[in-house]
């Protein structure tokens, strides 16, 4: 269709151009003087440390750096240990269980705090404060607390219910779950704090329509609320599957990795290789390994994000 | 990234323009030394601040850096040190580690030390072995615990109406049985790596110390697949079930108390349990102590060593603090302030520990040192790094600490799945 | 809008019983939460002998206040007596500095990244983020060579360095997701107003933006305080960090614990993250309510 | 000299072309409209003017100087946005001080400026609040202090009304038009309500798709709407567009429903009339409701200028002021403007008279208008 004729008309021709300043020049540098660097340095530091694990994990590397090429033989003898095939599986069964409790706890926190309770602030506070303790220190003390015969057990039992039982940290197929209990116990804080930013940042209208639908609380938060906190999820999703992936003081202090190898996970493999057995080459090659894990978890993500953008700007 | 070696060789070369000026150097600078160890609280703290104390009273200037945590962390503050160019001047190190570790960094000759100070002649051979990789000192022992001792609670004893330590694995099994029929755990333990896996040197050396050489020291495959190794399984699966079920993951100090009020009946522990137990307020009388059973009726030794690596270094004073640091390390006085603290024995086997502030378990450890060394039967713990390489000693704890816990696996397999991880780790 | 959604929300208007329910259930996980909590503090005012004689769980024989001070003054740590108290010191010396400048130059880049759009920004901002993910095992060998390029090793400001590097990652990506939340308008106003892009960081961007930078000071002195690896490989002796003075006096082979001492130099260690979350945690609340989230 | 100019301004935003090549220029104190649909690039062009984005091809000419590549600090220039775009932690009078600032004005000017600015738009009493402090239409004021304060070459408003009530924003209307006449600046308007459009412009730039489809005054972009989207997004109820059919001798003659029983014949004035060699052909008829009225409406002209005709009503819509009626010409809907006291019967016949002259012509296959 062609644009208005009158406009073409009234279109006076070209006038010169506004001559260059230099300080526009140097003005416009400026930023990016300022912007790039803090933005390469951290770009620069992902990239390279990445490449330089990678790179090591093809040579013979033992206590120190070397830069022979052995192929992917650090890799085969990764893959066959014994130790790496329980850490793997392990972090599978952590991963799921940590997230998924952990979700659901904080999720669970969020809602009743959300009840306009009393002492909302020291609730939240009580929930919060594990992310604010080394686990170096409270790891120890789990590690008490979970033992049967001095923990939780122990003092259940000294109430005079002698058939109480709950012996995970030292049963082998459980021991790993035990980790599961003591991840969620410091992470689900943060989760409630996220969902219940959420759940606060929900329009309000939404509550009264659904209250004039009919719809009691937990029917609203349900249909409601969660749904519209969609973005939250997997943000909180993302966020602890990070976690459990690096997760290593936990289980050192917890556990050791015990009982036998019951408890290994990859970070503990690769920490083990690298630093006690002295074979950085191995360590690195479990490290890459551990990486390529990580990216399973976060192209999905990546692919949901970018298909959330294309939505919305479709929709825009 | 050539620059490591380049700056090793730099060091090296300055070190050798440095020599013809040490004499003169030595004679006016004041000696210094850098040390990293991960002894920084406790009575290892104590021992050894009181070394530096000494040290600076013959003239030094003493600079600790202790690495608190475990002992990765200290090795891995070292290998930062090596890679940035900047090693100590000697630094905790022990077992095989000494010699992978002299390959990435130059070390200090001290043969000549050794050789004045007669240091050669009272240190056991297999111990001298490990810190003269190439045949040369680069590192000097500090102190000697023995592993396989056995603490008894007397009260267990008591219920069980037994006076003495068993001497044979048979004797040792009897009692354990006889404290089990009257409701005591007879094996009293942590369940940490390094806990399992000393439990199993303890029963190989007590059923053949010879085995235990050929298998765990030598890595002879034959012996790893021998009926000895065998037989240690086998008692390692019957501690397993004397344990208290509810134990692991744990120190074993955690469960002192059980132990000393007679819930559980025996210790397996080294020779440092006696500190700790004394620390927690108990007296020699709760217990007794001895060497773990060996079968043949000799004594055995299963030796656990400290011990100093001294690193290459340019500088005169680092250079004057190394030499007297290391005839601090080899004396007399030295060895019996440190022992005394730390309740290890000394390196030299040619103390007299009959004097005050030795105990009784120190001198029937050191007895026992002196005849196992003769009688051949002195080896080196595989739980505490000591036989092996870190990375071997590794492969071979996960087979031991997972056959602790897990019971389906049977003493066949255990022995089959050690011999594996050892031809794979090599 | 806090008024509706409680009107919406209160079950205990109506329901008494729903309301009792709603604070038993908070109580069992209070109880829960602060277990670990209670252990340390009954353990801060026992007696080593105490706990050694008995359990290192149960109430105390006969209370023992001066763990603390020895804790914090006297106890001996790597040769010297002084307690606790100068490694807190180095860790200030550490964690202030660090979170600070991580916290700028990550509202910086979150800020050049959301708002200053560039070609590739979506690109440098992933990248940016990957390194939240890196576990720090695989960089500390990569963090030697680095600072020993630099001459950094063994020193406090090699290991602001290495948190200040680290801790970009995630407060750009903090920082980034409060900034996409900006109305764009307001920039264009800015920018027809004739301010720049520091202008424009400084006068708009920046005074927008406490929520967001609670929550990334939080997060950053956090995990700063409670970091040990790197910590214990890049200084030595007096530069140590806190946490290195707790490993100290927790377990090794041939020692006998100090239970007693550890527990009140760990509560005392904890402190300033205590009181952070304390003090900070409702704003830390409200600064991811307003879009540290989205 | 031309105030504004654009010239051949194409913008692509990935697959899509939102600038398809625009020209527009404006008189030094002229208030130009820019009215199209959302999506139809009126922003966009907007944001070119302003300099916050940059077009793919063309050039932006403001007071005769191109500026196509001259940021927007340096364009002389003051906007007022759709969300108004105050700082929120700045308060009322640093938001109408921040670009003075920022250009390094001296603090006396600045507060002269200020006091001045305040004045005009009666906000002395709210300058040391901050906006959230602020109701919709303080903030609008604010907003507009903020752009007028700094007398630029050329405003621009982005939708600046859209936020407020209908009763404020036809009060806001009338406020910035009065500011129009009284500083005579020029200024570029955004919206996409089209009576905003008529009662503001001195002209108007209806867009749509990326195009400009008339650039004219109001009066002509009403009467003589350029196509037929100009013809039925302006107005309110817009214009009428029915087939038809042209026939007739001298005085060409427009059949609507051909064929039909109920076919209606308008004749239509001789002069201004199509082509001929439109006779004969289908076209589109496009009839302001106002054309349309009671029987006996002379529409202030001649006899003859108008027909009279019958059609079934169908509904009615009084609105106090006119009453809407709702009925069919030859089968197709059509609405038409009474008198308020006219109330035909809904499902009966009524007589309507059309006032001819006012009728335009559009060609059906090109949809542009003919003659």
């Amino acid at each position: 269709m062609p644009a208005g004729t009158a406009a073409v008309a009234g279109v006076p021709p070209l006038a010169r151009p506004a001559p260059a300043r230099w300080r526009g020049w140097l003005g416009r540098l400026a930023p990016h003087l300022v912007l790039w660097p803090p933005l390469l340095v951290s770009v620069l530091h992902v990239v390279s440390f990445t490449a330089y694990t990678t790179w090591i994990s093809f040579t013979p590397s033992t206590l120190l750096p070397e830069y022979d090429w052995v192929g992917v033989q650090n890799y085969v003898s990764v893959l066959n240990s014994r130790n790496w095939k329980i850490a793997y599986s392990n972090l599978v069964i952590y991963g799921c269980g940590f997230v998924l409790l952990t979700t659901a706890l904080g999720l669970l926190l969020a809602v009743l705090i959300d009840q306009r309770i009393r002492a909302e602030n020291l609730f939240r506070t009580i929930f919060l404060y594990p992310m604010a303790v080394s686990f170096v220190v409270t790891g120890t003390v789990w590690a008490w607390l979970l033992n049967p015969g001095i923990g939780i057990q122990h003092l259940v039992r000294g109430f005079g219910w002698a058939g109480f039982r709950f012996d995970w940290l030292v049963d082998r197929e459980m021991a790993i779950y035990t980790i599961v209990i003591a991840g969620a116990w410091q992470a689900s804080g943060f989760a409630m704090a996220l969902f219940l930013a959420g759940i606060r940042s929900v329009d309000a209208d939404l509550y009264r329509a659904a209250q004039i639908d009919g719809a009691g609380p937990w029917r609203i938060y349900r249909r409601v609320v969660l749904p519209c906190i969609g973005p939250i999820f997997i943000a909180v999703l993302v966020i602890l599957l990070q976690f459990a992936i690096k997760t290593f003081d936990l289980v050192r202090a917890l556990t050791g990795g015990g009982p036998g190898l019951a408890t290994q996970l990859p970070t503990l493999v690769v920490y083990d290789l690298m630093f006690q057995r002295g074979l950085l080459g191995r360590g690195a090659a479990a490290a890459v390994m551990l990486l390529l894990s990580l990216l399973v978890v976060l192209l999905p993500y990546f692919a949901y994000a970018r298909w959330r953008k294309r939505r919305e700007a479709r929709h825009g | 990234m050539f620059t490591i070696d380049r700056r090793g060789l730099m060091a090296g070369a300055a070190s050798l323009l440095a020599a013809p000026h040490l004499a003169r150097a030595q004679g006016s600078v004041k000696p210094r030394l850098t040390l990293i160890s991960q002894w920084s609280a406790g009575s290892d703290g104590a021992a050894i601040t009181a070394l530096g104390r000494v040290f600076e009273q013959e003239g030094g200037v003493w600079q600790h850096s202790p690495v608190p945590g475990f002992t990765t962390e200290m090795m891995n503050k070292l290998r930062a040190d090596i890679l940035a160019g900047n090693p100590p001047a000697a630094s905790q190190l022990k077992g095989p580690e000494i010699a992978a570790w002299s390959r990435i960094a130059p070390t200090v000759d001290l043969t000549e030390e050794v050789k004045a100070a007669g240091y050669e002649e009272v240190v056991a051979p297999d111990l001298a072995k490990l810190h003269k990789p190439q045949g040369k000192w680069i590192a000097l022992p500090l102190q000697i615990y023995r592993t396989n001792t056995l603490f008894v609670s007397s009260k267990a004893m008591a219920r069980v109406g037994a006076t003495e330590l068993p001497t044979t694995w048979e004797a040792f099994n009897a009692l354990a049985g006889k404290m089990q029929a009257e409701g005591i755990t007879p094996v009293a333990n942590g369940g940490i790596r390094w806990d399992d896996g000393m439990k199993f040197e303890i029963a190989l050396a007590g059923i053949s110390p010879a085995a235990y050489r050929k298998a765990i020291m030598e890595l002879d495959d034959d012996a790893l697949r021998g009926p000895e190794v065998l037989a240690a399984f086998q008692q390692l699966r019957r501690f397993a079930n004397w344990m208290d079920p509810a134990v692991a993951g744990q120190h074993y100090s955690v469960f002192l108390p059980r132990f000393i009020k007679g819930e559980m009946g025996m210790l397996m522990m080294g020779g440092w349990a006696q500190g700790v137990i004394r620390h927690n307020g108990f007296d020699a009388g709760d217990y007794m102590i001895g060497q773990a059973p060996v079968d043949n009726g000799k004594p055995a030794f299963v030796l656990n060593a400290d011990a100093f690596i001294f690193w290459r270094s340019k500088e005169p004073d680092l250079q004057a603090g190394q030499k007297l640091f290391a005839k601090l390390v080899m004396s007399k006085r030295v060895q019996e302030m440190y022992s005394k603290t730390t309740g290890s024995i000394p390196v030299r086997t040619d103390m007299d520990l009959s004097g005050e502030g030795w105990s009784e378990g120190q001198r029937e450890a050191a007895r026992s040192l002196n005849e196992s060394v003769k009688a051949n039967q002195a080896v080196l713990s595989l739980a505490h790094n000591m036989a092996q390489s870190n990375q071997l000693t590794a492969a071979m704890i996960d087979v031991l600490t997972e056959y602790v816990h897990n019971k389906a696996v049977t003493p066949e397999q255990g022995r089959q799945r050690l011999a594996e991880a050892v031809e794979s780790a090599r | 809008m806090a008024e509706a959604k409680a009107a919406a929300l209160a079950p205990g208007a109506r329901n008494p019983l729903g309301r009792g329910v709603v604070y038993a259930v908070l109580a069992v996980f209070a109880v829960f939460y602060l277990a670990p909590l209670v252990v340390v503090v009954l353990n801060s005012v026992r007696t080593a002998q105490d706990i050694g004689a008995t359990s290192v769980i149960g109430w105390p024989r006969e209370l023992a206040f001066d763990n603390f001070s020895r804790a914090w003054g006297s106890y001996c740590i790597a040769q010297t007596c002084a307690g606790i108290a100068p490694y807190m010191w180095n860790s200030f010396l550490l964690v202030v500095p660090a979170t600070i400048i991580s916290t700028l130059l990550g509202a910086l880049n979150g800020y050049s990244v959301a708002l200053w759009r560039f070609r590739g920004d979506n690109w440098v901002f992933g990248l940016v983020t990957l390194g939240v993910f890196l576990p720090e095992q695989m960089k500390l060998i990569p963090w030697v060579l680095v600072l020993r390029e630099l001459g950094l090793t063994n020193s406090i400001s090699g290991l602001v360095l290495i948190h200040v590097v680290q801790g970009i990652s995630f407060t750009t990506l903090f920082c980034r997701n409060y900034y996409v939340a900006i109305p764009a308008e307001l920039l264009k106003a800015a920018r027809i107003d004739g301010a720049g892009y520091f202008r424009i960081f400084w006068r708009i961007v920046l005074p927008l933006s406490p929520p967001i930078l609670i929550v990334t000071v939080i997060w950053q002195f956090t995990h700063i305080w409670n970091e040990f690896l790197y910590g214990v490989t890049f200084t030595s002796g007096p530069q140590q960090p806190v946490t290195a003075a707790l490993i100290a006096l927790s377990v090794s082979v041939s020692e006998a614990p100090q239970y007693g001492v550890q527990s009140a130099a760990v509560l005392l260690a904890a402190l300033p993250t205590l009181l952070v979350y304390l003090f900070g945690g409702k704003y830390f609340l409200r600064g991811l309510t307003a879009g540290a989230v989205k | 000299m031309s105030a504004l100019v654009i010239r051949g301004v194409r913008k692509r935003f990935g697959a899509q072309e939102v600038l398809k090549g625009i020209d527009i220029a404006a008189e030094s104190g002229e208030f130009i409209v820019l009215v199209g649909p959302s999506g139809c690039g009126k922003s966009t062009l907007l944001n070119i003017v302003a300099g916050l984005e940059q077009p793919d091809a063309g050039d932006v000419e403001i007071a005769g100087r191109v500026v196509t590549r001259v940021p927007p600090k340096d364009r002389d220039i003051a906007m007022v946005f759709q969300s108004y775009a105050l700082y929120p932690t700045m308060t009322v009078r640093q938001n109408i001080t921040f670009g003075m600032e920022c250009r390094g004005v001296p603090k006396r000017q600045q507060a002269e400026a200020l006091a001045r600015t305040a004045r005009l738009l009666q906000i002395e009493a709210l300058l040391e609040r901050k906006p959230a402090q602020l109701s919709g239409g303080q903030r609008q004021r604010v907003a507009m202090g903020r752009a007028l304060v700094r007398d630029p070459l050329l405003f621009l408003f982005d939708e600046p009304l859209s936020n407020l009530d209908a009763k404020l924003r036809v009060e806001m209307r009338m406020e910035i038009k009065q500011l129009h006449r009284r500083i005579g600046a020029t200024m570029v308007y955004v919206t996409h309500d089209q009576i905003e459009a008529m009662t503001m412009a001195t002209r108007i730039a209806v867009m749509h798709q990326g195009a400009v489809q008339q650039f004219a005054d109001p009066d002509t972009v009403y009467n003589r709407p350029a196509n037929l989207f100009v013809a039925r997004f302006m107005g309110a109820p817009p214009m009428n567009t029915v087939a038809a059919r042209l026939v007739g001798g001298e005085r060409p003659v427009a059949v609507i429903g051909a064929g039909r029983p109920d076919e209606i014949r308008l004749t239509l004035p001789a002069e201004g009339g199509p082509p001929p060699g439109w006779r004969n052909r289908e076209v589109v008829l496009g009839i302001r409701p106002e054309a349309i009225a009671e029987a006996g409406r002379r529409f202030g002209a001649e006899e003859g200028s108008f027909s009279t005709l019958e059609a079934p009503v169908e509904m009615t819509e009084p609105t106090g002021a006119e009453t809407i009626v709702m009925m069919r010409l030859g089968g197709e809907p059509v609405l038409g403007r009474v008198a308020p006291d006219v109330r035909p019967v809904v499902g009966g016949a009524a007589r309507f008279a059309v006032d001819t002259r006012r009728i335009c012509l559009f060609d059906p296959a090109t949809e542009q208008l003919i003659a």
